[in-house]
Order: structure tokens, then C-alpha cells, then sequence
């Protein structure tokens, strides 16, 4: 079984499993998101109290939900990269980090287009949408650290290591934004609690959610395909690669 | 001492970005021995040098000190070790006395006296009071190679300290280099010139 | 090897100490930073104190997260330049060690002279004497967390050409809670109210960064200086 | 129901930009991760016949 871990590590194996995984996980994507569009807006009830404005939870809570999961994937694979020195750690950081700042700008406009209606405003500093916005801070962090270094090796364990002491501010700034915003607006302000959902209006939900797992997945495999030539530009199995292309 | 190889390199590779710089470099250093490195601008001595005190880690190969990888044994092994570097890596608004103070005295401790003493011994003993940006790029030289002596390392690893010396300077480094090797001292010497006596290492282009 | 941790971090002190002193002129400049950027806000704003004083721990707190960070970029930034951090990462101490003293000599130089300076500029605001211990005591915390995560950070970019820009962009998000607990501590004290919450959070956060940072500074050194 | 789906109830001035903002995130992504790897095949490429110069 160890011997699968193993090969994981090749760069050369993993270039070729992403090329195979890709279209299987992008075609799995489009298959649970147009589910869950098509259930989402026409068959779900609206909700009593928001109206059809509740269905933008089908694209907020899972870019919201992905996006915090995108930065922990690159923590850990950072680290990995960091620690055992293994490339691949470092390539698959790399390509999830653009993935996930954008799936923190799409939580981010979901936010403020859902409180428009609810608030009043397109930005009521709701505790959720605040974290979402540094969240994007750090995600620019990372990403600008990794590429002001020349030598990409370096770039690379830099912005692994950042991305780790990151990951362990993601709680601290979440609960620090939550005691703030109750200190000075109290619990009243409708937050983003997801109401109770039945099963009608969970299952697209659910869906939407798995989709943009898998679609996350497939772009990752395919920005990976393009992170691993760049480190092994040197190495013999990339000249095969490039004739063969 | 035992007489295995005290600092040993393994097929040490290093990329510099694309560059390959070190290809599979291996060499054993026994007590007594001191390298000389050679060859032209941009080969990687400056690299294998700091691969051979540990700060830079290469991607393949392993560098050992009696038999210890040093990325397991990092502080025992520094602590043996001095490192000149290109620059002389002097604080500009310390003085000679007091640079010496602050990086000798990390490693060991050590009092004035002794530091005054190494000073005498590269003959810049007038400039101890004299902040270091305003000696000479000679003197710094001399005040980074006092700092090696006081150091009494038993590697050393010096990176062209010949320098902006003069003749004496050239003289007295290369006297300073035999007694280190007498006492059973060993190291490395990046320098282009001739060193009777050592062995010698080309790094090809 | 005879010398201690306690001898290690004497000498580093004395060090930083006798190099900070060297150059005064380069110690006031932080602090004639925060006395600006506070004087920026009543400028902008309005004389009256009734109305600063709402603003005022936010106005303090920026200004002396900003001043701070202004200073942490010449950590290590001096030390790299000259190759003396290489003989520092090579002295055979353990480099956390070293990393750590000379970050806490810069938060004395630094972050301890902006709390002892806090109380002329908290007047300035308006801020009643009764809030100026629990001002002190979070301002205190606060620069010292973030010391230690700018140390962090200057270790991460002391090598690049454009480095305190990215410097900023890095430790401010993280120094967010700081901003939170410290700001809602001087908040708490100036309406009477105890402002043992925030402070509590705030010492947890600098015990927090205190143990940790250390590590990673040490670690993102090795990574600069390679 | 036609028109009544479209006006989603009144929200569709925040409902439909939100679900178009979504498509044009994942076709960004899709399309910036296959430059990528096209543009890391280019770079290759040109390093492969620079080494072939050399050696």
C-alpha cells in the first residue's frame, strides 16, 4: 500500500495522474452544480423569511466553505514541503492558492450581494464576511511572498511557512471577529445562521457543495500539471514531455 | 581524534534556480588537512562553502562530521567552526574590540586580553577602539581574520581572504593558515593563487 | 561549550543595545512617526474632544501598529546586509536564541518607548487619566505580539529589494486580533467599564506569539539566509 | 412562471449577478490554470533547446 504513498511523491507520476484525474473530477463538478443549479432555483421553496434572495446560499456557502478549506490544504501541503522537503508539497500549495483567493472573492461578493437585501448595504462588517475579507488578505500574503523571491525553492518554503503560521491565526481571527462585532452591534443582526433547512432546499445544497469540491480538485490538478514543469524544468522526463507535446 | 574523515561531502548536488552549480561534489577532510578551492567566477565555491558549514542545506547528498550528518548535530558542529565569508562582515559602528566582542564571545568565553591578543596577532591591534567603518578594506580584513583566530575553531572556512591585503597581509594569512594546520586544524580556502602544501580542488565551469 | 543561554542573551541585549545607541537619531524616528499619525486624526477630524474621544483607541492603536511595524523592518535588515547574520546563524547557539533577543531589545527600543510616550498622546485625545493603566497594560501586550510577529516577517522578506511593503502585507492581517482586543481594552477602560476581557485575550495572545514565534522566525531565517 | 422565476421573487437585481459572478469564477479558473500549464510547456520548451545548445 506504502508504495502508492511513495510514488505520490514523483513528480513525473503525479504530472500524469493529474492529467488522467482532471477531466474525470471537472466532469463530476459540472454534473453536481448543474444539479444543484437546476434544484437549487426552480424546485427549492423560497425561504419564509428572505424570499428567493436565500438561494445565493448555494454559491455562498460553498465558495465560503472552500475557500477556508483551500488555505488549510496549503498550509499542509506547505508543510509537508517544508518538513520532508518534498516538491510535490510545494507545487500543490502553489496551485491552490489562486484557486482559493478566488473562491474567497466569490464568497466575498455573494456576502455583500445577500446583505444588500437583508441590511440595507452591500457591507454591514457581518463577523463571517470580515473573516472572509482577511481571510483574502492572507491569501495575498502568501501569494505575493511566494513570487518576490528569484530562486522558487525558497519562494517556495517561504510562503509554506507563512501559510502554516497563517492557518494558525485563521481560528484566532474568526473568534476575535465574532467577540468583536457582539461587542458593538450585539447578537441581534440577522447573521448568517443557515436557517433550518428541509430536505428540499438541503439536498441542492449539498450538491452545489460537492460540486464545487470536485471543481476544485480538477483545477487543481490542472494548475498542478503546470507547477510541477516549472520546478523540474531541468530534469530529463520534462524534454520527453515537451517533444512528446 | 579518530584518523576516519572528520568533514566529508557526499555527491553534494545544488541548484541555484536553474543553474546546477555543485554536481555530485564528494571529498573527505582528515585533521591536518586543509582544501584549497579554485576555479572560475560563478562555479559554486562560494556555495560549497556554505555547504560545508551548514547554511546551506544542498537537495541531494550528505555532508558529515565524524560521521554525523551536521543537519542533525547543527549547533556541536558550528560551534567548531569559523566562517569568513567574501565581505568581512563587520558592524560599521562598532569598534574592532567590540565586533570581536560580540561574535567570539557567543561562542566561547573570552576576555579582552585574548581579544587584543588576536588583534596584535593580524597586526591591527591600534584600530581595537576605532569603529569598523573606518578602517581600511586591509585592516576590516585583518579585524575578520583576528576574529577566526580568537575563535580557535577546528574548521575553518574562509571564502578569498587574501583580499584587499598587501603583500604582509598575504604573508601573514598564509603563516596564520600552516600554524592552524600544525595544531591539527583543517578547513577550506577559497583563494585563485598558488598555497604550497595544499590540496587542491578545480571546480570546472 | 561555556557559554549559557543567560550569557547568550546578556551579550545579544548588550549588543543590540550598544548599536541602537549608536544611532539615536534612527530610535526617534518611530516615535515621531505615531506622534504624526495621531496628529492626523484631530486634523481631519474636529477639535472638540467629546468627538476624538470615541475615535481615540482606534486612532492610538493604528498609530502605534503602524510605528512599530515601521520599525521591525530593520531587524535583521542591518545584520543581512553586512554578513553578520551569517556569523550570528553560525555561532553555534541555538539561532531562536539569538532571534529572540534581539527582537525583544527592539520591542525595548521600540514598542516600550511608544507605551511610555502613550500617555502624552492619550491626553492629546482626550482620553481620561482612569483609562490609562489598562491603556499602558494593552498597549504593552500589544507591541510586544507584535514584535514578535513582525519578527516573523522581517525574516521572511529581510533578503527581498521591496521588502517592507510585503513586510506589512504580511504581519498586519495576522496582527488583526491584536488591533481588536488591544483597541476594545482602551475602549472598555475609558467608559468606566473593566476591561479585563480584552486584556485577558490580549496576555493570551502575546503568551501565544512569545513561545511560537521564535520557531518560525528562526525557521524563516534559515530559509533567507540559505 | 416564466417571468415570476426570472424576477426571483423580486431579489433578481442580487440573485442572478451572484450566480453569474460563480460561472465567471470557475471559467476564470479553468481558463487561468490551462494558460498556466501551456505557458509552463512554452518555458520549457525554450529551456529544453537552450540546454540542447549547451550541452
Amino acid at each position: 500500500m506504502w508504495n502508492w504513498f511513495y510514488k505520490l511523491a514523483s513528480p513525473p507520476y503525479v504530472y500524469r495522474l493529474a492529467a488522467v484525474l482532471a477531466p474525470w473530477l471537472l466532469g463530476g463538478a459540472a454534473l453536481c452544480i448543474g444539479y444543484g443549479l437546476v434544484d437549487g432555483l426552480v424546485f427549492a421553496p423560497p425561504d419564509y423569511q428572505q424570499g428567493d434572495a436565500f438561494r445565493i446560499i448555494y454559491v455562498h456557502a460553498p465558495s465560503a466553505w472552500l475557500s477556508l478549506s483551500a488555505y488549510t490544504l496549503m498550509a499542509v501541503a506547505g508543510g509537508i514541503g517544508l518538513i520532508w522537503r518534498i516538491k510535490i508539497g510545494h507545487a500543490v500549495a502553489a496551485a491552490a492558492a489562486p484557486i482559493g483567493a478566488s473562491f474567497t472573492v466569490l464568497a466575498l461578493l455573494t456576502g455583500s450581494l445577500w446583505g444588500r437585501p437583508m441590511w440595507g448595504t452591500y457591507w454591514a462588517w457581518d463577523p463571517r464576511l470580515t473573516s472572509e475579507l482577511i481571510l483574502l488578505f492572507l491569501y495575498v500574503g502568501v501569494m505575493s511572498l511566494r513570487s518576490a523571491f528569484e530562486d522558487p525553492g525558497r519562494g517556495d518554503r517561504a510562503a509554506a511557512l507563512l501559510a502554516i503560521v497563517g492557518v494558525i491565526n485563521v481560528p484566532i481571527i474568526h473568534y476575535s471577529v465574532q467577540w468583536w462585532n457582539s461587542l458593538h452591534q450585539g447578537a441581534t443582526v440577522a447573521k448568517f445562521a443557515r436557517p433550518s433547512m428541509p430536505g428540499s432546499m438541503l439536498w441542492p445544497l449539498l450538491s452545489m457543495l460537492l460540486g464545487f469540491m470536485l471543481f476544485f480538485g480538477g483545477v487543481l490538478c490542472l494548475r498542478l500539471r503546470g507547477e510541477v514543469l516549472n520546478r523540474e524544468r531541468q530534469s530529463s522526463w520534462v524534454r520527453e514531455v515537451v517533444r512528446a507535446s | 581524534m579518530n584518523s576516519g574523515a572528520a568533514l566529508s561531502l557526499d555527491q553534494v548536488h545544488v541548484w541555484r534556480g536553474d543553474r546546477h552549480v555543485l554536481r555530485g561534489v564528494s571529498l573527505q577532510l582528515r585533521a591536518g588537512e586543509l582544501l584549497q578551492i579554485s576555479g572560475p567566477n560563478g562555479t559554486g565555491k562560494t556555495t560549497l562553502l556554505r555547504v560545508m558549514c551548514g547554511l546551506l542545506r544542498p537537495e541531494q547528498g550528505r555532508v558529515s562530521w565524524c560521521g554525523e550528518a551536521i543537519t542533525e548535530i547543527r549547533e556541536q558542529y558550528q560551534a567548531l567552526l569559523a566562517y569568513a565569508s567574501h565581505e568581512p562582515a563587520l558592524k560599521g559602528d562598532l569598534t574592532a574590540l567590540e565586533n570581536l566582542r560580540f561574535s567570539v564571545g557567543l561562542k566561547r568565553r573570552v576576555s579582552a586580553g585574548d581579544l587584543t591578543a588576536a588583534l596584535a596577532c593580524t597586526g591591527v591591534e591600534a584600530c581595537a577602539d576605532l569603529p569598523a567603518r573606518v578602517l581600511s578594506a586591509g585592516q576590516r580584513r585583518r579585524v575578520a581574520m583576528a576574529r577566526v583566530l580568537a575563535m580557535r575553531a577546528r574548521v575553518w572556512l574562509l571564502d578569498e581572504p587574501f583580499t584587499n591585503l598587501d603583500a604582509a597581509g598575504a604573508e601573514l594569512i598564509t603563516r596564520l593558515l600552516r600554524e592552524h594546520v600544525e595544531r591539527g586544524g583543517l578547513g577550506a580556502v577559497v583563494a585563485h593563487h598558488a598555497l604550497d602544501g595544499l590540496r587542491r580542488l578545480e571546480l570546472q565551469a | 561549550m561555556n557559554v549559557g543561554a543567560w550569557q547568550v542573551l546578556s551579550l545579544m541585549l548588550r549588543r543590540e543595545m550598544c548599536l541602537y545607541f549608536r544611532r539615536p537619531d534612527q530610535l526617534l524616528q518611530p516615535l515621531v512617526f505615531f506622534l504624526i499619525v495621531t496628529a492626523l486624526f484631530p486634523l481631519g477630524l474636529s477639535p472638540q474632544l467629546s468627538l476624538l474621544r470615541d475615535m481615540a483607541p482606534a486612532v492610538l492603536w493604528v498609530a502605534a501598529l503602524l510605528s512599530a511595524l515601521l520599525s521591525l523592518e530593520g531587524l535583521f535588515k542591518g545584520d543581512a546586509e553586512d554578513g553578520t547574520l551569517e556569523q550570528l546563524a553560525l555561532c553555534g547557539q541555538p539561532l531562536g536564541l539569538i532571534v529572540a533577543a534581539k527582537t525583544l531589545s527592539h520591542w525595548l527600543v521600540s514598542g516600550a518607548a511608544l507605551v511610555i510616550m502613550s500617555p502624552l498622546v492619550a491626553v492629546a485625545l482626550g482620553i481620561p487619566r482612569e483609562a490609562f493603566p489598562a491603556m499602558l497594560l494593552s498597549l504593552g501586550l500589544g507591541t510586544l505580539t507584535l514584535s514578535w510577529l513582525g519578527a516573523i516577517g522581517a525574516g521572511l522578506t529581510v533578503g527581498l529589494r521591496r521588502g517592507s511593503v510585503l513586510l506589512s502585507l504580511i504581519v498586519l492581517p495576522l496582527a488583526m486580533p491584536l488591533l481588536i482586543f488591544g483597541a476594545g481594552a482602551t475602549d472598555r477602560a475609558i467608559s468606566g467599564a473593566s476591561a479585563a476581557g480584552p486584556l485577558y485575550f490580549l496576555a493570551a495572545l502575546c503568551v501565544l506569539t512569545s513561545t511560537l514565534a521564535p520557531f518560525a522566525a528562526t525557521a524563516a531565517l534559515r530559509i533567507t539566509l540559505e | 412562471m416564466n417571468n415570476g422565476f426570472w424576477s426571483m421573487g423580486g431579489y433578481a437585481r442580487y440573485v442572478w449577478p451572484c450566480f453569474a459572478g460563480a460561472l465567471v469564477v470557475l471559467a476564470w479558473n479553468v481558463w487561468s490554470a490551462r494558460r498556466y500549464h501551456s505557458r509552463a510547456l512554452m518555458r520549457a520548451a525554450r529551456a529544453a533547446i537552450m540546454a540542447g545548445d549547451r550541452s
